[in-house]
């Protein structure tokens, strides 16, 4: 404890080190790697990040009928790599810095190419 | 050995017969036991024990099995190998006999879990998933 | 007893266990209770007794062997309570998706009332995770949501 | 006298994972233990063989959130072994770094837990408000917290460029600043020194025959240190491994309050010979033939094996962890010790249950 006591002064003279979150938000670092945005215009539904997922957050799904692929993405699977945002040949994938936020029900994002 | 790269058939296999007596050499060097490695392969259990010198070197000593013969353990030698052992045993189903420490294939499995998990082909009574 | 329920909803106590998973949630929720991001602030408090707890805080895809543990510490917490997934190996099994000894997500064993993304959970979402727990406490205390009756 | 026995576990406050210890004690008196583990296995090797062998980049790294990068690391220079990728310098250079700091911030949440297992809270929250710098540099480089995504095969992903280097030095020298205020705590301070000193013995000729590795290893007086095999680039800076004699717990947490101090110049000296260049090489071949290889994380020596076949799937990955063979030690350290030194002792391996159960 006696060593431990200089410290102990120095901190209650140092002020409060405490980010005071949800009334203060910090900016997160530019390069923070967090949520994956997409981009529905942009994409080709190549399968590319279909295929690279190592968690399964991206799946496609092919209607031979309708000549159509339909895309889901599980952000409640996703673990934030960011392998399909460095893949995707158009940029239609991104990944952004804004934190999710919490939920109560798990919602698979789904899109379906024309 | 080198760092990385092993070539493969750069050792000879020996028997399980003679496993104890060639790990005892060993440990009366001063060698330790760092891991072993199982591999199922077709009709047979490839595995591979590796041992530490005080140098640091590898020595690995190779053994292959066929899926229901009995390997001894080298527990009673070298007893930090009994962990791996009882991996082994409950991962692949090999038949490793005089366990320092028998955990009965519930160290890291439990009764409900997929047994024998890391066989290229299960046998076909256990079902994946376990049952509720 | 208008003084207790409101008591729970300002100090609520948290529960932390870990089901599995790969310890990054772990170390980010004991982050959430260390200097930088306090959550103490809410008069929240982590302890080792599901009998003392409200919130209970799981990350990690559920396996075989911790199931049980799960569910006993879920009926061993007292009425009402809250169930918070952190990380996305708690909401779906994330990338132990194809793991053999995983059951991928908590509510496949406990009914889960708040989701935290995130892989691993950032502090803040954690805390804002936690502040939204705070708010189905408080309706689960006023009797605006019928408790959890459980999956068994 | 009556022998009662009790678990400690699998969820317990001082541990943040589940492992269960069965305690068999007389009065105060521990003289039996039996690890109880299998609550977090996953079955990750199984997993790994299902995927295809860049994905198990990330499978790997999430085997333990604290090393994750290490895990990663291993991985990776496995893969390029058995490929014969020469990976850029400045890609080396850059895995030594973020190595390094990830090393830095597995000590600090140690040094931290070990504080709060024997009730010291306030030394806890000075070691985890330090902690929090180097959190701060790894996501500003690499881009998340705890788990950096930042190794791929072949080289790294990201970069520390020019506008971030002097941004890294500056928390660098705040945080050497914070670990001079800790240092004389953990080193001299009363309370810590009764709580650790000739708790847990583990003797020099024990240590080795047991199989422990890492600082576990080192305290017991063996210079041994995966580093000095030179992967990355450790065979060009200046590297020793760091030795104490003691075999106890203080011994134990002295090697790794020394490796802070250490793992800090390596950061620093990697960044000044840091070579300008690419960032990454292309792969395009599949893995063939056997590999294995030994890396140093915070815990200790972490071998990987592998055996490739010439396609995109491995035919096995066998991960032997470092807390899987430092396990084995807590039968012998923790028989004959008190019920209160548990935690401390069971905390001293530094056990990483994640880690251990795949």
């Amino acid at each position: 404890m006696p060593v431990m006591s200089t410290n102990l002064i120095k901190n209650f003279f140092s002020g409060p080190a405490t980010r005071p979150y949800p009334v203060v938000k910090r900016e997160p670092f530019p390069r923070a790697r967090v949520r994956l945005v997409y981009d529905p215009d942009k994409c080709t539904y190549c399968g590319i990040c279909a295929n690279i997922c190592p968690a399964a957050a991206i799946t496609m799904e092919e209607d031979r009928e309708n000549l159509r692929i339909s895309r889901h993405y599980d952000s409640f699977a996703c673990i934030s790599c960011g392998r399909c945002a460095e893949l995707c040949p158009q940029a239609a994938l991104l990944m952004a810095v804004r934190t999710h936020e919490p939920s109560d029900a798990k919602v698979v994002e789904h899109s379906t190419s024309r | 050995m080198q760092q990385v790269r092993v070539d493969r058939g750069a050792d000879a296999f020996i028997s399980p017969g003679a496993l104890l007596k060639e790990v005892e050499l060993l440990a009366s060097e001063g060698v330790r036991f760092t891991t072993m490695v199982c591999l199922d392969v077709d009709q047979e259990f490839e595995i591979i024990y590796l041992f530490q010198r005080l140098t640091l070197d590898m020595v690995r000593i190779r053994v292959r099995i066929s899926k229901d013969e009995e390997l001894p353990s080298i527990s009673s030698i070298l007893l930090d190998a009994v962990l791996m052992e009882n991996e082994i045993k409950e991962f692949f189903g090999v038949r490793i006999t005089n366990l320092a420490i028998d955990f009965q294939c519930r160290m890291l499995l439990s009764a409900k879990s997929p047994q024998t998990p890391l066989l290229k082909v299960r046998p076909q009574s256990q079902s994946l998933g376990g049952g509720e | 007893m208008g003084f207790l329920k409101r008591a729970r909803v300002k100090s609520p106590w948290i529960l932390h266990y870990c089901t599995g998973g790969c310890n990054g949630c772990d170390i980010e929720i004991l982050a959430c209770l260390t200097p930088l991001y306090d959550v103490e602030r809410f008069g929240m408090l982590n302890i080792g007794n599901p009998k003392h707890a409200d919130i209970l805080l799981i990350t990690g895809p559920v396996n075989w062997k911790n199931r049980d543990v799960l569910k006993r510490l879920y009926d061993q917490t007292p009425d009402p309570k809250v169930v918070v997934a952190v990380g996305v190996c708690a909401a779906t099994g994330g990338v132990f998706h194809n793991c053999v000894n995983t059951l991928g997500g908590v509510d496949k064993v406990i009914p889960v009332d708040v989701y935290v993304r995130g892989c691993a959970a950032r502090p803040e979402a954690i805390i804002d995770g936690v502040v939204l727990a705070l708010q189905k406490l408080e309706q689960k205390n006023s009797g605006g949501v019928a408790y959890a009756t459980g999956t068994r | 006298m009556a022998r009662v026995t009790f678990p400690f576990g699998p969820q317990h406050p001082v541990l943040p994972e589940a492992i269960q210890l069965q305690l068999t004690c007389e009065d105060e008196r521990v003289v039996e233990v039996l690890p109880v583990i299998g609550y977090m296995h996953r079955g990750i090797e199984k997993a790994a063989e299902a995927n295809l062998f860049p994905n198990n980049i990330f499978l790997c790294e999430r085997i333990c959130g604290i090393c994750s990068f290490i895990h990663a690391l291993c991985y990776c220079e496995l893969m390029e072994g058995m490929m014969d990728v020469e990976v850029p310098p400045r890609a080396k250079h850059l895995r030594v770094v973020w190595s390094e700091l990830s090393r830095i911030h597995s000590h600090m949440l140690w040094l931290g837990l070990l504080a709060d297992s024997f009730g010291f809270e306030s030394l806890f929250m000075q070691c985890w408000r330090a902690r929090e710098i180097i959190l701060d540099t790894l996501e500003m480089t690499t881009g998340q917290r705890v788990i950096q995504s930042s190794c791929v095969i072949g080289g790294v992903r990201r970069d520390i460029n020019e506008d971030q280097e002097p941004d890294v030095r500056r928390k660098m020298d705040a945080f050497r600043k914070e670990i001079n205020a800790i240092y004389p705590v953990f080193a001299k301070d009363y309370t810590v020194k009764s709580r650790t000193v000739g708790k847990g013995i583990l003797p020099k000729e024990q240590a080795w025959s047991l199989g422990t590795v890492g600082p576990t290893l080192r305290g017991s007086g063996w210079d041994y240190d995966a580093r000095t095999l030179g992967y990355a680039v450790y065979d060009d800076l200046g590297f020793e491994p760091i030795v104490e004699d003691g075999c106890d717990s203080y011994a134990r947490m002295m090697v790794r309050l020394h490796e802070v101090v250490q793992s800090l110049e390596l950061v620093i000296q990697a960044l000044d010979r840091m070579p300008k260049g690419d960032l990454a090489v292309t792969v395009k071949t599949f893995p063939e033939g056997e590999g294995l290889i030994r890396v140093e994380q915070p815990r200790g020596e972490l071998v990987e094996y592998a055996r490739g076949n010439g396609t995109a799937y491995l035919e096995r990955l066998k991960i032997r962890t470092p807390t899987f063979s430092n396990i084995p030690a807590l039968l012998v350290m923790l028989p004959g010790c008190e019920l209160a030194d548990v935690p401390v002792i069971t905390m001293s391996i530094d056990p990483c249950i994640a880690c251990t159960e795949r």
